[in-house]
């Protein structure tokens, strides 16, 4: 298991990889990663303002909640901090298990209370010069109730 | 205790922590207290169903008890990911 | 949309890395890899037979069925054949969406489609010299009925 | 046309590939004409629920015609992945 949370971009190619290569026990790998995207309004850079310490525990905590709901052999979680621009990558997880299905269920799984579940707050800033916390979706919280 | 804000709420008070003496039982007791100080405070207190609190860290409710907490946080729902 | 049937190891975390930074105008990039897991007999090798141009063709129109299905901005399915063996990489599917919802429901749904309904068959040599082909599972036939 | 044989079917009838002169109007037809020919065809297709079919490359069923067909598969269900 492996958590980190970080300021410095990470290279999502190398770490999927590393992780993929390290799983001899595993038939499945399921990555996800976001990134920054362009917005209609023209997206200058994006700034993640986080909680740290809580930020670390409720990751653990999740990717601890993934290992007792599945049968994975291994769980990783990076997510960044500070300023980004449109394209950088802004978190991954990776969730390896013998079956498909669990390393899909427990990658969403992950996602969803990483989405509104663990302390960072998102602000964009356009073009113009605009600069807005990102507003949380009824969505995310929706998703968090089917687990 | 510590409190901490986070995102706009840290924006409307001014400051990212600080150092209160508080005989608040509740966390929404202390936010009377706080929204009883300036306008700054009762503006980012104004809506409680737009913000969320951690104790020590941890998610909590407003009605939890703040008996032996030394860490109390404010700040709106998450948008990690 | 890229689809690749190939005997050559691929190199997982560049296919990756490439495709999620390709993806300006999406958020959320989902990938599977399939990798080939050291069973309890021992295993030395698996061999892959498939359909030339069928299964071209069939994974073309699963990548279209998806994209028909979810808004999705891109999709990547390479899948080897032959000889591998243990650790190596056998296929790997990647999604890319503006939701995290549409590229996970695409990379399941290809997945499960992959595995019963694409021309290939797995043989698995053992170290003792015992050579199988792998069993279909009525799992990955019921996989199906969701979609 | 031509007919072509995968995984154990193809190690069964000991060919990957022949060319076939038929007059059978569906799969099933076909089937039979090969399971007569010799031991190691009916073999091979001694249990039709654990084969399948393609023609000219698109997944069947065993009662589909024949007519204008120019590729047969056999096979077992796929183990992709």
């Amino acid at each position: 298991m492996d958590i980190r949370v970080l300021a410095d971009p990470f290279d999502f190619g190398a770490e999927a990889q590393g992780f993929a290569a390290r799983q001899s026990a595993s038939g499945a790998v399921v990555t996800f990663t976001g990134i920054v995207r362009d917005t209609d309004a023209g997206l200058l850079a994006m700034e993640i303002e986080h909680y740290p310490g809580m930020t670390e525990s409720q990751l653990t905590g999740f990717a601890e909640q993934a290992r007792k709901r599945w049968a994975l052999e291994d769980v990783l979680v990076i997510h960044r901090h500070g300023r980004m621009e449109p394209g950088d990558m802004i978190m991954m997880v990776a969730t390896a298990a013998r079956h498909r299905k669990d390393a899909f269920d427990a990658a969403e799984f992950l996602m969803d209370f990483l989405k509104s579940r663990a302390p960072f707050w998102k602000r964009e800033i356009t073009r113009d010069g605009a600069s807005d916390w990102v507003q949380s979706k009824d969505d995310d919280e929706d998703a968090l109730s089917r687990w | 205790m510590d409190v901490l804000y986070f995102a706009w709420v840290r924006e409307r008070i001014g400051l990212p922590k600080e150092r209160v003496e508080t005989n608040a039982a509740t966390v929404a007791e202390l936010v009377e207290e706080l929204r009883a100080r300036e306008e700054r405070y009762a503006m980012a207190f104004e809506d409680l169903s737009a913000l969320r609190v951690a104790l020590d860290q941890e998610l909590s409710d407003f009605d939890a008890p703040l008996d032996g907490v030394r860490e109390v946080a404010f700040f709106p729902p998450m948008t990690g990911g």
